[in-house]
């Protein structure tokens, strides 16, 4: 049990905790709260993968960007007077069945595979790597999700304007 | 060989008259009615010229080479499928003795059929468009020699048929359309999935040498066409054919139709109007009986051999069924309906007795019971058009009223009955002879004749509830026969006559042919016995 | 890794003219849109126009069979093969053909400022389908597949006044959410058991490795539920009856094709490629012995089919009715995947582009029909056989096509699948399959019913139908009648088309 | 408690999987039912990285990661646009109560 | 052998008929006196009926004249080779005989019927359907197969079925027809499977051809029973044409028709086609049959003479009369009497032609009056009917001097010999009894007609005798009753040229063993020879000539003895009224209602086989609404146990009626409907549940 460990403890806590938390609290603006810790707890697990770059996408985008969004679209959604912006689950017992067999199944074989497992040194910088990759290999996929993305803003604007 | 290809002339008429009455504005009702007359006839014509141009002593049924009138060129060709070898389906026509009385039959009863469909007038331009293409349908089928083609034409029936029960029929029509559309395609689809079976079983040697899976129906009738692994070859000892053999029987039985599959008939008929019931019980049953002929019998002779008591079987049950059910109708186009089951059950007794009494008695029924249940149907529509109701029951001495009409109801009657001297007596004696002459199926055919003492029974009956005893008031006011009855009558008349005295007129047509086919189904027995499984 | 120089960037580049052609055209109608504010008629014209030189470039390249972008020697992000192209022509031709659609379409009009929008995002639909039926790589093919989601997401819900617009986009936007999100976990699981996104570096990695099959039949099952969402099989087809019928009709009509067909090129590519072992001089895949897809794909084609069918004979919405029929063509084209052979693969394509043009025929037809009575509901429909002659009779060949009966083309299309199931004696599951049929027969029989054999109740004037439109039912129905009666140019191209790359 | 290796990520990542298909599922609200699908998204994310790291598969997974938080902001934006859309013409944005759509 | 002049002559008198009958029916609206050209016809048909019968008889008379043609050629047929069907005439001393008793009668009752028809609206119809009976009739008789034989037995039934049915606007009438013809068919059945057997086995339905091969030995199914069983199917259609029992309902009710018609048909000859039709086919019958036939012929002599003791019918009493008759016929041939029967045939179409002319003409007077309570007297008015009905009546009671002494004496002498040489003694009893019991209810009909006090005064009033052209046939008829026609000798018919020359036993072919002993060839086996010599006398043993010929004297005084007592009878009971017959009818009251109500036949035949078909026509039509149909439309229990979503079903897919398989698809495709709940998260709970349930599957 080192350091890397109790840390990886405290942000799979964090994560998952308050992971629960956001699809079981009723009121929508704590749950939008606990999704930062969530998002906030995986960044840390990407740190600790090595995953220094990604984690402080993680970090910028959603924590910036989508959390925003969303705490933008609670709020357009509700009456921003009422104090407690609250709302029910449905289905909750077939949900949960159906859900916690999935899980099951999803960690008993996750656990049970033999996966390929190297030991290597943590990787230093990665965002040359990444760099790299982006404008070599995947430089397809990189300019696709770039009209994918100019897509998406007529897309959101065209149905927002509707 | 470079003549007139007078099959597809006579097969495809209908479809140009289909497509000139499209163009004709629909208010012109008559030009509509005149166009498809004269379509008609043109087919009777060419149908006349095919049997002056006939020759009877080729047998055909296996042997391409004594098919006559053959079309044959390459339809679809598509090479290059490595795995599956080429994909080959022929446009194959050609008539032999068995097809031929049955497109003279088609020829005959649409042309009848179209002076009887003289009186609508509700969507004139569909329903005679839908009415040539249903002719073109039926042709198809009994002209068609490639399975391919075959299930087309079949196929290309339905759905006209549908529409004219559908749009045109009775108060109940909506059901009776939907029901005989569901029933046959049901039946037809075992039939494609039998093709399908066959085709990748048998393949064909073309002039530059490869062997190609063919369509073909007469390749299908000679097992040394068929490949060592096809699931549907004899070579096969794993094979499925007496499956495909049940399946494909069904397809058929469900257009003759046979027990317990019969029940669409009664439906469709009483709903139909007076001309697509001619069509449906003059052409459209013979489908399935000469389907089974065509392509049951001779594709698969061993299992016919095996299955042969219970087509007779199913036959005699018919033949009972289907007299005694008419007998506890009420409605008299659903009587004669039901007379059409029972008179087809002969056809099956007869086909199963695979000897050339019974076979060639089992086509001449079909004929025969073409014409004669047509002249049934024009009876009724005759009947209805007059007094607009169908139940036996509210008429009664209409022999006074209507002398001419009465007397060709008695005709028709009696042919159906069997009397000596009209055609269907003919056939049906055949048939019996046939069919008693084959041990297997001796007990079957004795209790097979009960049939034309209940046919007597409910024919006589209704001929007596209907035209004799005193006449009711309220009938008194219908008029005979107009001419264009006339002519639908008369000619009928005619061919069920002439047919009863001189039956050899249609029988030499098809001597050679059945006795083809007896031969064929008597060797196929040594020879596929001799075949590996067997 | 090697270092990839920019010569193999521009040889890729000229790979990929047909996707350039699209992105260009999607460039140049979001800026004439944005210039031409006022006019916007001229944008259906020139997106035709880009099709057009995609299809041109598509057929250019159309025997070629290479990678391009690739990530080593010979392995590629991107597949350009016969297959592929062949899906591109279906893709783009059925887009040609709903923007002409489109430009009848009375929602659409309603739409008119937003014009740009639409057409630019069915561009970006076209973009990602591209993307999907030629990918090699799983990355790839999940951001295709994202990018024609967020598309259509928006084109469901693109008519401003139906409600059954928003709540159709809505419910189109979780599932589709919730579906890409469990697909890119299976992926995630999948690069985790083999340690490449590349379907044919997975497929030689599984070859080697011996790894527990579960997680693989876990992987590639999560990896399905996203192509069964696009192909609308079931159990993943519960969107479908919703989205079709809240969409308009057009981007019904596109859904039910396009972007089907990219979903059946994606699924034939990833079972294929990822998981073959040889191709026997037969045309039959062996598999490896990793998934039982043979299994997994009729059980789901089954079901597919049977639900889709039976649950269509209670339909009262003519969308919603080809909504199900749609599901239930799915399931008789993942037959033809079933059969696991190259002849299974002619048969969906020859099934493909036989059900592109019946499938497109109807909702053409029902769209015209819904211009003038402003409903799709089959009730009113009656009586419809006399006010509008040759739209009825369009409508019912089209169903008869869809039914399968001959000589329309739609029972070449099935014709050949049953030919590729007895071929690989599947019996059984063919006479499954040819009950359904029967099934089928009964609703869209009924539609036939109202139009042509009940009377109409309502007082409805006839309508007369513009000459345009009359010309593009014609041009529609004319494949679908000459197909079914000479069909080897069809089969030829379909037979020309079922090369994939390496195999 | 053992060492901390690959499949205590897995473990966590497949939780987040599980609970954001819980969310997605019992959540009236669409925003909440949107930030049921980050949460996959981001069990994924973690997956192709532990992945990565672990089986040493190189930059891979974290470009894999990268663009599905790419993908996700932009779902998110068209979402949420979706949303607001549903919000004004039903004046609810509770997802159970969108079904004037079905059989 | 062929004479060209017997078969065109022969022709002519077939086709002549159906010329008259086509023309009459064409022409009938058109041409009133139309009628006159089918008399004309029948009149020619006559003449050439003579002409041919002396031809015969005196040049040819012990040859046969065979002339055929094929009709139907089945090519070369596998298996069997060349096959063909062929029609064509056998030309021989009984059909020409045969011949001129239907032309006689029918050219006489054409000329009766001229006035007892008159006025009636179809009067050319009438005439155009004699046409057709007379040109079937013909068919019959000329015919040399078995196949023409059935086809004019046929026609006959159907000219029988148009004549009983004529005034087809009364109920009766028209049930009648119907009756004959159903009941004829029950019959045909049988002959109908007989013949398939000889066709099966012979692969011919000429006569000669069958016969040359039973008598090679050539058995149908190799078996002796079979061929047995062969006759009595045969046989079958001669009881239902000649209506014996247990077949002989439909003549009693035949009497609907014109009385001329039940004259001519249901009286002279076509009732005698089955009697012909026995004799036709007589040398393939083998002991067996012929005893089968005998006690057919029996019963149906028996059982009809006690039905007509008490019947009030004119024209009924006339009716079982003929069964009766005609019941002696086949007894005769069954016992092996195979002349006298023929010859009873022919006697005996004479008699009760005039019988039912007479009948008719009395009917005619008396207004359509057929009661014979009611008559009475008319002795007086209507002499000349009178004095003919006598003559009939004289002679069915078998008093010497008229033609029915001479056949029924040969009669009841065959069948006392036959009890003499094989024990059944049965046959003779019966045919004595019934010889007195005919006597008694002739003269009962005939005392209660023409002798005693009108009943009915009025009607008795307007009686008149008939006029020339009614009269003129009763006269001829008459005549012909009288034994001088027929033989020299009153008192031995053998010394006339009709049964010395002209009526010859056939030899059977049958195999010795199954022959009566009697009947057993002289010759030893063996040497019979394949082919039969046409015209061949049969070869009886000796034993039986004598027995024979030691029955003729005490037959013919024992019948004459009965004969005379039962016409004492009827005097005493009605003519001098000794006896009060109500009183003696009720003492024997069981017995005098199963008379009287014809021993139930009818009413039994209406309940088990007329209402047993209809009831299984019901429940079977019931069963193919309910329950084949239901099969496939869906039962009623089911119907009932999903009807909550009937409703919507029937307004759903076709309107109110539904099949099962339907019902099934709608119930299927009702739960899948039910996944479709609207709600989007529901949709992915299934979805999760489908990867658990999929994963699950496939683990």
């Amino acid at each position: 049990m080192n350091i890397y460990d109790i840390v990886f403890y405290l942000f799979a806590a964090i994560t998952v905790l308050s992971a629960f938390f956001v699809v079981t609290t009723r009121n929508i603006v704590y749950s939008a709260y606990y999704l930062l810790f969530t998002f906030f707890g995986v960044a840390g697990i990407y740190v600790l993968l090595g995953a220094d770059f990604i984690a402080m996408v993680q970090l910028i985008v959603y924590v910036g960007g989508i959390l925003i969004l969303i705490l933008f679209g609670v709020m357009l959604t509700n009456k921003i007077t009422s104090v407690e912006i609250k709302t029910g689950s449905v289905q909750v017992v077939p949900a949960a069945v159906g859900v916690a067999l999935l899980a099951g199944i999803l960690m008993a074989s996750m656990v049970d595979t033999k996966w390929r497992s190297v030991e290597t040194a943590m990787p230093s910088a990665t965002t040359q790597g990444i760099g790299m990759l982006l404008i070599q290999q995947y430089a397809i996929v990189f300019e696709l999700l770039g009209i994918l993305l100019l897509i998406a803003l007529i897309g959101a604007a065209s149905m927002a304007r509707k | 060989m470079t003549y007139f290809p007078i099959l597809s002339f006579i097969t495809f008429l209908p479809i140009v008259g289909m497509i000139f009455i499209l163009f004709i504005p629909k208010t012109q009702a008559t030009m509509i009615k005149s166009v498809t007359l004269l379509i008609t006839s043109a087919q009777v014509i060419a149908a006349l010229f095919i049997l002056h141009y006939y020759n009877y002593s080729l047998g055909g049924i296996n042997d391409p080479n004594s098919f006559q009138f053959m079309e044959k060129f390459r339809w679809i060709d598509i090479s290059g499928f490595s795995w599956i070898g080429r994909i080959k389906i022929d446009y194959f026509l050609g008539i032999d003795g068995i097809s031929v009385p049955l497109v003279l039959l088609t020829a005959i009863i649409t042309f009848i059929a179209t002076l009887s469909s003289w009186t609508i007038d509700k969507q004139v331009k569909g329903y005679f468009a839908l009415f040539l293409l249903l002719d073109t349908g039926m042709m198809g089928v009994f002209v068609a020699l490639d399975f391919f083609l075959f299930y087309i034409f079949w196929e290309l029936m339905l759905l006209p048929m549908y529409f004219l029960i559908g749009i045109w029929g009775g108060k109940r029509r909506e059901y009776a359309a939907i029901k005989f559309f569901l029933y046959t395609l049901f039946g037809s689809i075992f039939i494609l999935l039998v093709m399908i079976g066959l085709y990748f079983s048998t393949s064909e040697t073309l002039a530059d040498g490869t062997r190609v899976f063919t369509f073909n129906m007469l390749a299908m009738m000679n097992p040394h066409n068929y490949n060592q692994f096809g699931i549907l070859s004899p070579l096969n000892p794993n094979n499925l054919r007496f499956i495909a053999y049940i399946f494909l029987f069904i397809g058929f039985a469900i257009k003759i139709p046979m027990f317990p599959f019969h029940t669409w008939l009664p439906d469709a008929h009483v709903e139909a109007p007076t001309a697509i019931s001619v069509i449906l019980a003059g052409v459209l049953l013979k489908m399935g009986t000469y389907g089974i002929l065509r392509v049951c019998f001779p594709i698969f002779p061993e299992i016919t051999r095996q299955l042969v008591w219970y087509i007779a079987l199913f036959g005699m049950i018919n033949i009972i069924y289907g007299a005694l059910c008419a007998m506890a109708q009420k409605d008299f186009k659903k009587l004669i309906a039901y007379s059409s089951i029972s008179h087809m059950g002969f056809v099956l007794l007869g086909m199963a007795s695979l000897n050339s009494l019974g076979i060639s008695g089992a086509v001449f029924q079909m004929f025969n019971h073409g014409t004669i249940t047509a002249m049934l149907f024009l009876i009724v529509g005759v009947i209805y058009d007059r007094a607009h109701t169908r139940e036996i029951d509210a008429f009664g001495g209409l022999a006074t009223q209507m002398p001419i009409y009465s007397g060709f109801v008695a005709l028709a009657f009696f042919a159906a009955i069997g009397l000596p001297g009209l055609s269907g007596f003919v056939s049906e004696s055949f048939i019996f002879l046939g069919a008693f002459g084959f041990g297997l199926i001796r007990i079957l055919t004795v209790i097979s004749t009960l049939g034309i003492l209940l046919g007597a029974g409910y024919m006589l009956w209704t001929l007596q509830r209907v035209f004799l005893g005193p006449l009711k008031e309220k009938w008194s006011a219908l008029s005979d026969l107009t001419f264009r009855e006339y002519a639908m009558f008369i000619p009928l008349s005619l061919i069920i006559i002439f047919l009863g005295v001189y039956p050899s007129a249609m029988l030499n047509l098809m001597n050679s042919s059945v006795n083809s086919m007896v031969k064929f189904m008597a060797d196929a027995k040594v020879i596929y016995s001799s075949l590996s499984g067997f | 890794m090697n270092t990839i120089s920019l010569e193999y960037l521009v040889d890729s580049l000229k790979l990929i003219k047909p996707e350039i052609a699209v992105t260009i055209t999607l460039v140049l109608l979001v800026l004439v849109d944005l210039i031409m504010n006022k006019n916007k008629k001229f944008l259906p014209y020139i997106f035709i126009g880009g099709l057009t030189v995609t299809l041109y470039f598509i057929i250019a390249q159309y025997c070629t069979s290479s990678f391009a972008f690739n990530i080593s020697k010979n392995l590629g992000m991107v597949i350009v093969d016969p297959f592929g192209n062949f899906f591109k022509i279906l893709i783009a031709g059925s887009s040609i053909i709903i923007i002409l659609f489109s430009m009848l379409s009375n929602e659409i009009k309603d739409g008119a400022d937003r014009q740009g929008e639409y057409y630019v995002l069915i561009a970006g639909m076209i973009l990602g389908m591209f993307f999907m039926v030629s990918s090699a790589d799983l990355i790839l093919i999940y951001v295709s597949i994202e990018m024609l989601s967020l598309s259509s997401y928006v084109l469901a819900g693109f008519d401003k006044q139906a409600i059954r617009n928003s709540e159709a986009s809505l419910k189109y936007v979780i599932y589709g959410g919730i579906s890409s999100g469990i697909m890119l976990f299976g992926i995630s699981i999948l690069y985790g058991l083999t340690g490449s996104t590349n379907l044919y570096e997975i497929n030689s990695l599984v070859q080697a490795s011996q790894v527990h099959g579960f997680t693989y039949i876990l992987s590639g099952f999560l990896i399905f539920v996203a192509i069964g969402f696009k192909i609308s099989a079931a159990p993943f087809h519960f969107w479908t009856p919703d989205v079709y019928e809240g969409a308009p009709i057009p981007i019904t009509a596109y859904l039910s094709i396009a972007s089907k067909a990219a979903g059946f090129a994606l699924l034939i590519r990833f079972v294929k490629i990822t998981f073959i072992q040889s191709v026997d001089p037969n045309g039959f895949w062996h598999l490896l012995n990793i998934i039982d897809w043979k299994t997994f794909i009729i059980i789901i084609s089954i079901l597919t089919m049977t639900l889709g069918n039976f649950a269509a004979i209670w339909q009262n919405n003519m969308k919603r009715l080809l909504a199900y029929s749609s599901i239930a063509h799915a399931g008789y084209l993942l037959l033809g995947l079933a059969v696991l052979s190259n002849e299974g693969i002619a048969a969906i394509l020859i099934y493909f582009v036989i059900y592109g043009f019946m499938n497109l025929g109807a909702f053409l037809v029902v769209m015209l029909i819904s211009n003038k009575l402003g409903s799709e509901e089959i009730d009113d429909y009656d009586g419809l056989g006399s006010k509008a002659p040759f739209l009825s009779v369009s409508l019912a060949i089209f169903l008869v096509s869809l039914t399968g009966l001959p000589p329309t083309a739609g029972f070449i299309g099935k014709l050949y699948i049953f030919l590729a199931l007895v071929d690989a004696k599947m019996i059984v599951v063919a006479v499954i399959a040819l009950l359904n049929t029967v099934v089928s027969l009964y609703y869209y029989a009924r539609v036939l019913k109202h139009m042509f054999l009940s009377d109409s109740t309502k007082e409805t004037p006839a309508f007369t139908t513009s000459i345009s439109s009359i010309v593009f039912v014609a041009l529609m129905l004319a494949p679908i009648l000459i197909f079914g009666i000479y069909f080897t140019p069809l089969v030829d191209f379909a037979k020309s088309s079922i090369a994939l790359m390496g195999f | 408690m053992m060492q901390v290796g690959l499949n205590h990520f897995l473990v966590v990542s497949t939780a987040l999987f599980s609970l954001g298909i819980f969310g997605i599922v019992t959540r009236r609200n669409a925003v909440m039912v949107l930030m049921g699908i980050e949460l996959i998204l981001n069990s994924a994310n973690i997956n192709f990285i532990a992945f990565a790291r672990f089986g040493n598969f190189g930059l891979q997974g974290q470009v894999m990661a990268l663009f599905v938080i790419i993908l996700a902001a932009a779902e998110a934006a068209i979402a949420l646009a979706i949303v607001l859309n549903i919000y004004k013409t039903f004046s609810t944005v509770n997802v159970d109560e969108i079904d004037t759509l079905k059989d | 052998m062929t004479d060209p002049l017997i078969i065109n002559l022969a022709l002519m008198i077939l086709f002549l008929p159906l010329l008259g009958f086509v023309v009459t029916l064409l022409l009938g609206k058109r041409i009133k006196a139309i009628y006159i050209f089918e008399l004309f016809i029948i009149i020619l048909t006559f003449i050439g009926a003579v002409a041919l019968a002396f031809i015969k008889l005196n040049y040819y008379q012990n040859t046969d004249i065979v002339s055929q043609f094929t009709w139907i050629n089945f090519g070369n047929v596998p298996l069997l080779g060349q096959t063909s069907i062929d029609l064509g005439f056998l030309i021989d001393n009984i059909a020409v005989l045969m011949m001129f008793v239907v032309a006689l009668i029918s050219m006489l009752v054409h000329i009766f019927s001229i006035a007892y028809m008159k006025g009636d609206k179809l009067y050319n119809r009438y005439f155009a359907y004699l046409g057709i009976f007379t040109f079937s009739m013909t068919g019959i008789v000329f015919t040399h197969n078995m196949l023409m034989i059935y086809i004019f037995w046929e026609l006959v039934g159907l000219s029988s079925y148009l004549l009983i049915g004529f005034w087809y606007e009364k109920k009766s009438a028209s049930d009648a027809g119907k009756k004959a013809f159903i009941v004829n068919r029950v019959g045909d059945l049988g002959m109908l499977a007989g013949i398939l057997i000889l066709y099966t086995t012979y692969h011919t339905f000429t006569f000669s051809q069958i016969f040359a091969q039973i008598s090679a030995g050539h058995l149908p199914f190799n078996s002796e029973f079979w061929l047995t069983v062969t006759g009595i199917l045969i046989f079958c259609g001669a009881i239902g044409k000649s209506a014996q029992f247990p077949l002989h309902v439909w003549l009693p009710d035949a009497m609907e028709g014109p009385t001329p018609v039940s004259a001519l048909i249901h009286a002279a000859t076509m009732v005698a086609a089955g009697v012909f039709l026995i004799v036709r086919v007589y040398p393939l019958l083998t002991g067996g049959a012929l005893l089968f036939i005998a006690v057919i012929g029996m019963l149906s002599a028996f059982i009809p003479a006690t039905i007509a003791l008490t019947q009030n019918d004119i024209k009924k009493v006339l009716a079982y009369s003929t069964i009766s008759q005609l019941g002696y016929m086949v007894m005769g041939l069954g016992v092996g009497a195979y002349k006298f029967a023929f010859f009873h045939l022919i006697t005996h179409a004479f008699f009760k032609a005039l019988l039912f002319l007479g009948a008719g003409s009395v009917i005619h007077a008396m207004h359509h009056e057929q009661d014979i309570t009611k008559m009475g007297g008319l002795r007086k008015k209507m002499p000349l009917t009178y004095a003919t009905f006598l003559i009939a009546s004289l002679a069915i009671s078998g008093i010497p001097l008229t033609s029915g002494f001479l056949s029924k004496d040969g009669i009841l002498q065959g069948s006392f010999a036959f009890g003499s040489l094989t024990g059944y003694w049965i046959f003779g009893f019966v045919g004595f009894l019934v010889a007195m019991m005919t006597a008694f209810y002739m003269f009962r009909l005939l005392i209660l007609t023409f002798h005693g006090k009108p009943k009915d005064q009025h009607k008795y009033d307007h009686v008149h005798e008939s006029s020339f052209s009614m009269a003129m046939p009763l006269v001829v008829l008459a005549a012909l009753s009288i034994f001088i026609w027929y033989t020299p000798n009153p008192f031995n018919p053998e010394q006339g040229a009709i049964l010395s020359n002209w009526i010859k036993t056939p030899q059977l072919v049958t195999p010795q063993d199954t022959r009566y002993n009697f009947m057993k060839s002289d010759v030893p086996a063996g040497t019979v020879t394949s082919t039969v010599p046409e015209n061949s006398e049969i070869m009886y043993s000796e034993n039986y000539t004598e027995a024979l010929h030691q029955a003729h004297i005490p037959a013919m005084l024992l019948s004459l003895v009965l004969a005379g007592l039962g016409i004492l009878i009827a005097f005493i009971f009605y003519q001098w009224k000794k006896v009060d017959t109500d009183k003696l009818a009720n003492s024997i009251k069981p017995l005098y209602n199963l008379s009287y109500n014809k021993w139930y036949f009818d009413e039994i035949y209406d309940a088990v086989f007329v209402g047993g078909t209809l009831f299984l026509s019901k429940i079977l039509s019931w069963f193919d609404i309910n329950i084949i149909d239901g099969i496939v439309n869906g039962s009623a229990t089911l119907t009932r146990a999903v009807s909550t979503f009937t409703g919507k079903f029937d307004n759903l897919v076709v309107d109110g009626f539904v099949n099962f398989m339907a019902y099934l698809s709608g119930f299927v495709g009702l739960i899948f409907r039910r996944f479709q709940t609207g709600k989007v998260q529901t949709y992915i709970v299934f979805v999760v549940f489908s990867i658990v349930i999929l994963l699950f599957i496939f683990k």
